[in-house]
Formats: structure tokens, C-alpha cells, sequence
């Protein structure tokens, strides 16, 4: 999807303020919305590319004015109840009741909880099989183009890129995981990704590139064509 | 949202999350402990210093440097040093001609079991927007002026691949040893918003 | 700028919602922030494209969260602050005085206004000069690409149609200004403009276009370029 | 921002609003009356009847039409119509086979003195983000089911030009005056998010 996530070239969001004394983690919840998220990534209940989605489908203006965590907190809930694992009525009951500083909380009482998940409902969160290979379709050094694709679902080649002309630098040529299909569960689709180098001009533009600039991007074979104008 | 509780102390995300928490206790997905567990991990074995460790060794050690150029995640696992959200690691060298810098302008893609978890500023609108179209404004900003003449590189790591900047040995450096040179090493000169090495004294 | 404005081609805003019963205007303030801009429009304190662009400079998470007039409030308010009319702590003491429901306000004090302004000073707001002449460089029905720029200012030249290639369906051919420069009070750079027809398919690609679909856009002279390769 | 106030009844957009006003009186700038004679031409003179009453004379008068898709603004001057915001004006026809809607991506523009002030969703992000990629999706949810042998033109009136849709003339409305067509065309007609004309009765 074309969202505000996909924020690479954009003006208008100021300086980069580094703060040399951050802690690790800037807020207690933050922390465990992260270790949370971190041990449910191993439990099978949820793809990283699923996930990462989620995040992506906020309101834009949310997904602009919550933190890292914040986000985070907000597809751990959505992807808990669309699981069944936990509702968002018993959080929203829950949260209340912590917030009114009850000291015993209603237990739960559903009974239709898909939990503990089957086996087989579980899914594998890795980027790409090991025990698996691929045949890559493009070499190091061949000239490509990214596709000027605006899927409606999550996609990782980036807005900035579509269109645009650049080398191969590198052919990573595990089997790896097409993020598009999985993160709708449409199949793992097994595929050869690419590290695509492009002259700065190429992306912004001969007056406003900057001198002596490459960017490099990792892009999945689905995402890339051969680009025979400029070969 | 419509999550916003009146609560006095806490924000509305440290209610919910408490709440799934507790949920998630209850229903026997997750233990309490189990999380505090994976938050000392992060806070207290992660970090900067394990990337430093890596850098350090490839300066003296030109063979394991050759390895781990060729492929990052085997030669850090010579170290012992692997994890989750790393399943390929690809270092990029630093010389007097080539700057690398690393960003993820989609989400905020960072090796964790090299770099410990990234930085506030890492993962804000302004460094992923900015890195990829003006990097060398973004560099001086931070402090870092390249000359024309120097190539910046931006790795724009969306996909599964990590990247990790070596930066380049500090001269007159022969009498530090490993660990000595790994001290110098921060965490910003290995996303590259630091170039020069820093000897103390 | 590439900002949170130029909003055509994303996702992720929900559906289109028409209430068939609003007013002409929805909020009493709203009405008096239009028509207090309409005036100043008459009185040469700032151009349209220059207005225009404050709306831009908003903090993008503002820009999605305040309403129309909202952020013509926003503009407003920096602008007279910039010329010296009215100063952003008058309006600061004057809002908490009405806040608290003072009676009598605290008169202005200020000596060194920017008003009345002198007849020089005045800037013209009208998009194209009837006295003045161009001669358009491009013909209708020739091929043209959307120049691939990326300015840091104020630009009329949509995201989703750079670098891409159409075909001039109209050629407008009066004396129009260049908002791109005027904005910044870079000179009116007159030239023709152009209604430049795309095909469905070039923008969004051959998966993603609507079928029998064609954009058209009007584009100044400056943000084009002929299409050699695809003449 | 930060000029969120802790007034009970009023948003801080109105007391800013207030404050400017009050201010832009007590020097000079403009009276209050002045503002309040611009809203009511807005709220009782400006809008969507003004342009129905330009289509209508259109689908009567063979000539005038001409002159109308010819040079929007010249035509609209004949009937007295005119204003700031719009200083060309191009007419746009809808056929059996071709269907016009209209779209600022960048800002909001519309040509107020021939249709009044844009509704709320007009310049709404869900417009201006969807019309230029998926306009029969909008149109269809709006209502307005298109067949794929009808082409869609959408206008992204991003320049200074404006755009007014002119639907199809109704069938077996031969027996309608000039008064009791302008009656059938709405506001929603001229952008184009409405296609057919509902004839009362």
C-alpha cells in the first residue's frame, strides 16, 4: 500500500535529534510491548510481514504521533483479536479496570479462545529456507528497473524507487520470502532478492540530487524487471 | 484510536499494554517472567559493544575481516554473536573515498543481536525520509562533513538483509590493543552517522 | 516539497464520506478564517501560491488532524506574523484574553507595524497576467514526461505523475505564473500551461490501473520535458 | 501548535480566530463587517445553483453551449456569473461513454463563484488520495456504477484552471423549462461523483 510509512524522500519532518543518553528502552510499557511482541514472534500466532502490516494499516495521523512501541502496541492488539487469541472486549475491560485501580480483575470467561493454538495453525516467522534454493533470473551487474507497482496490500518496494532505473550490486541468493504474498498468507513465494544500486539523479532528479550518492536497496525479484532501453 | 482513559499517572498504551499483559498471563500464552527475562536480555547483553567487538577484531585480525566481509552472520557467529531479526548480515566497509550510512524507510530494520535495539532517532520520520534523498546535508547536520570527493553510500534495508558499517582504523593506532580499539568503536559509526574514530587521551 | 499534501495515489484514508445536509460552512470560526483570508486576499500581503505553501510547512501530523480551515487558520496567522502585521504574541495575549472571558482587552502597543502597507509593498495574487504574452513550447497532442523533481519548496507538480510520460491534450496558452518560484517570490516566471492526459496504466502500473481510465492534469511548461524515446 | 487553550465551550481554533479578528479590526486591516457581508454572500448568494443554472442554459440553447465548453468563463459572464478562484474555466461533457469527475490532489481547488464552497469530503484526504487511482471504486461506492466501456477522465485541477462537469441532458425532458432543468442538477453533478439526473415525479 502507498502509505505514510513508505516515507523515504519526503520533506517536512525536521532535523534528526540524536540524544547521546537514551536508555534502551524510553518507557517501561514500550519495553514490554517489545519483549512481548518478541517471545509471540516465537509462538507461531503471527508472520513478520503480517505484523508489519498491521502497523502500516493505522490512520495515517496515528501512525504519525505514536512511538515505535505505540505502533507496535496497536498491531499486537489487532492481530491478537483477529486471532481469537485475546479480544479487544476483554482488554478494553481489563484496561478499565486497571485504570479505575481495581484490585481484582474480572477473570476471563470465553470459552471459544483459540488457545493453545493446533500445530498446524501455527506459522513460521524466518525470511527465507534454508533447506529450500532458488535460480536467481537477474546477475550482478545487470541493469533493471522496479516495477511502478500500487498494491493495495503490503509491499516492500518502496514508492521512491518505482520506476526507476538502477544496477544489480549484489545477488543474495538464498530462498527467500516474498513479503507482498505472505503477509496476506497468499504463500511464501520463494525468490531470489537483490541489493539494486541507483545514481541519486536517477531518484531525485538532476537538480536536487546530491553529488556522489548511490543508494542501495534490497528488493525480491518479483519487484524488479529488466530494463532493455537501458542496457 | 478511542483508547484515551483519564487515568492520572499512566498513558493510555501503559494501560493497554498492562492489560494484555495480564491477559496473556492469565490465559497461559506468556509468563511475566518470561518477558522480564527478554527485557534484561536487551537492556543488559545486547548492545553496541557486540558490534564493537566485531569491528575490532576485523582490524587485527585481517583473515577473520576477509570472512567477514564475505559473510557477516558465519563470522560473528565465530564470536558467538547471533539472534532473532538477523538472518543475513552484509558489513560495508568505510575508506577515504566511501562513506556508508544505513537507514530502513519503511519501518526501522536494524541488525539487533549486533547493535542491540536501535535508537529513538533511527526510527523517527525525520531520519527515514531524509537519509536516502539527502544524506550528506543529514551527515553534516550530525557533524559529519564529507567532502565532494567522498562517495556516500545509503543502504536502504527493507528487506531481511542487515547491514553493519565498519568504519575505518584510526591511524597510529598500533599500540591499542582488541579490546582497546573496540572502546572507540559507537554505535553511530556502525549505522554510520559517525566516521572518525575517537582515540581517547 | 514532497509533503503530506500531495496525497494523490495513497491508501489508507478510509472512504469517501458525503453528508448531504452540510452547511456551507460547518463551524462559525471556519466561516470567519475563509473570509477574513478572502479580504486579505484584496490587500497585497501575500500571494496565493505563498499562502498556499504555509499550508505545506505544517507539521504533517497537523496537516492530517486540523480541518480545512484549520489550516487556513495556520497560514493566516504565520504570515501576518511574518510581515509584521500582527505578531504571534499579540494573538497569544488577545486569545488568552478572550479565554478568560476578560471584557476589556490590553490595546495594541505595537509602533513599528507593517500597516498600513506602503503601495510597493503590496504583492499581486491573480494566476495569469491578460497583458502579457508566452509562447507555449509544446504542441497539443505532442508527447511529453513529467520532469523527476524533487524541490525542497513550494511545487504544483504532482508526485505521482514525475517522470512519468502523457500526452498534451491542452495547451493553455495565456501568460500563467509559475507558482513554484512566485511562492518564494522568485519571480512570476510566466509560461503556458499545460492539460497533460495520462493513461491509467503509465501511473499505477497494469496490475493496479481501473480499466478506461485516463487522468488529466495541468501541468506548468517548467515541469515538462518532450519524450523522445516514446515519440 | 501549541495554542490548545482550556476553554470550556470553544475550540482553540475559534479563539485564535477571535483574537485575529479582534485584532485585525483594532488596526485597520478590515472591520467585522466586512467579514460578515463575505459570509453571507457565501452562505445566500455563492453556490451549486450558479452552475446548475449555467448547464441548464447549455442543454437549451445549442449556442450557448458552444460558447461554454469553448471559454467557461466568457459564457458564465454572459449570465452574470463570475469570481475570485477561478480564472479559466473549462467545462467538461459527460457522454453515454465518458464519464468527467473532477479532483484537487494538492490543495482543495474548486471554482468557487460558479459552484459555492467545496463540501467537507471534497477536501477530504479520502478524495484527493483515491480519485486519481481508483475513481470507479469511489464512484461505485457513491453510487455511481460505471460499465468498463465507459471512460473515466478524472481533472486534477492543480493549476489555476478550473473545472465544471456537465452531466448528460435527461431523456423525454423536452417538456422541462430552462428553470426546471437548472431544479434537477446538484452540486454532486458538476464535480462529478453523480452521473445520472433524477427527474422529480
Amino acid at each position: 500500500m502507498n502509505g505514510i510509512h513508505d516515507m523515504g524522500g519526503l520533506h517536512g519532518f525536521g532535523p534528526v535529534e540524536i540524544d547521546p543518553d537514551e536508555p534502551v528502552f524510553t518507557t517501561e510499557w514500550g519495553s514490554r510491548v517489545f519483549c512481548m511482541t518478541q517471545v509471540i514472534d516465537g509462538l507461531g500466532v503471527w508472520n513478520l510481514d503480517e505484523h508489519r502490516h498491521e502497523i502500516e494499516l493505522m490512520a495515517p495521523e496515528d501512525y504519525l504521533t505514536h512511538s515505535y512501541y505505540g505502533r507496535w502496541l496497536f498491531a499486537m492488539e489487532r492481530i491478537l483479536d483477529r486471532r481469537n487469541i485475546v479480544r479487544r472486549e476483554e482488554v478494553d475491560l481489563r484496561a478499565a479496570e486497571i485504570a479505575s485501580d481495581k484490585r481484582q480483575f474480572t477473570p476471563v470467561r470465553k470459552t471459544d479462545r483459540n488457545w493453545p493454538m493446533s500445530e498446524d495453525a501455527r506459522v513460521r516467522w524466518g525470511a527465507w529456507r534454508k533447506e529450500e534454493s532458488v535460480t536467481p533470473k537477474f546477475d550482478e551487474g545487470q541493469r533493471v528497473r522496479v516495477r511502478n507497482i500500487h498494491p493495495p496490500g503490503h509491499t516492500r518496494v518502496t514508492n521512491y524507487t518505482r520506476g526507476k532505473s538502477g544496477d544489480i550490486y549484489r545477488v543474495n541468493d538464498q530462498a527467500w520470502v516474498f513479503p507482498d504474498t505472505r503477509a496476506h498468507y497468499q504463500g511464501e513465494n520463494l525468490q531470489a532478492v537483490y541489493t539494486v544500486r541507483f545514481d541519486a539523479q536517477t531518484l531525485w532528479g538532476e537538480s536536487q540530487a546530491e553529488p556522489n550518492l548511490y543508494v542501495y536497496i534490497d528488493l525480491s525479484e518479483n519487484h524488479l524487471e529488466a530494463d532493455q532501453e537501458n542496457e | 484510536m478511542g483508547h484515551k482513559h483519564a487515568h492520572p499517572e499512566k498513558a493510555w498504551q501503559a494501560i493497554r499494554t498492562e492489560a494484555i499483559e495480564s491477559l496473556l498471563n492469565e490465559i497461559n500464552v506468556l509468563t511475566s517472567e518470561d518477558i522480564d527475562k527478554v527485557v534484561r536480555h536487551y537492556e543488559e547483553n545486547v548492545g553496541p559493544k557486540t558490534g564493537a567487538k566485531v569491528i575490532a577484531r576485523a582490524w587485527v585480525d585481517p583473515e577473520f575481516k576477509k570472512r567477514l566481509l564475505a559473510d557477516g552472520l558465519a563470522a560473528c557467529a565465530e564470536l558467538g554473536i547471533g539472534g532473532p531479526e538477523t538472518e543475513l548480515l552484509h558489513v560495508v566497509e568505510n575508506t577515504s573515498k566511501v562513506h556508508n550510512v544505513v537507514v530502513c524507510t519503511l519501518c526501522s530494520c536494524y541488525p539487533w543481536p549486533i547493535l542491540g535495539l536501535p535508537p529513538v532517532w533511527y526510527k523517527s520520520s525525520a531520519y527515514r525520509s531524509r537519509l536516502v534523498r539527502e544524506p550528506r546535508k543529514v551527515l553534516s547536520e550530525l557533524g559529519v562533513e564529507l567532502q565532494e570527493d567522498v562517495e556516500i553510500r545509503v543502504w536502504d534495508s527493507v528487506s531481511e538483509i542487515r547491514y553493519l558499517v565498519m568504519p575505518e582504523k584510526p591511524d597510529h593506532a598500533e599500540n591499542l590493543s582488541e579490546a582497546e580499539l573496540a572502546e572507540l568503536i559507537t554505535r553511530d559509526h556502525m549505522i554510520g552517522v559517525a566516521r572518525h574514530i575517537h582515540q581517547a587521551g
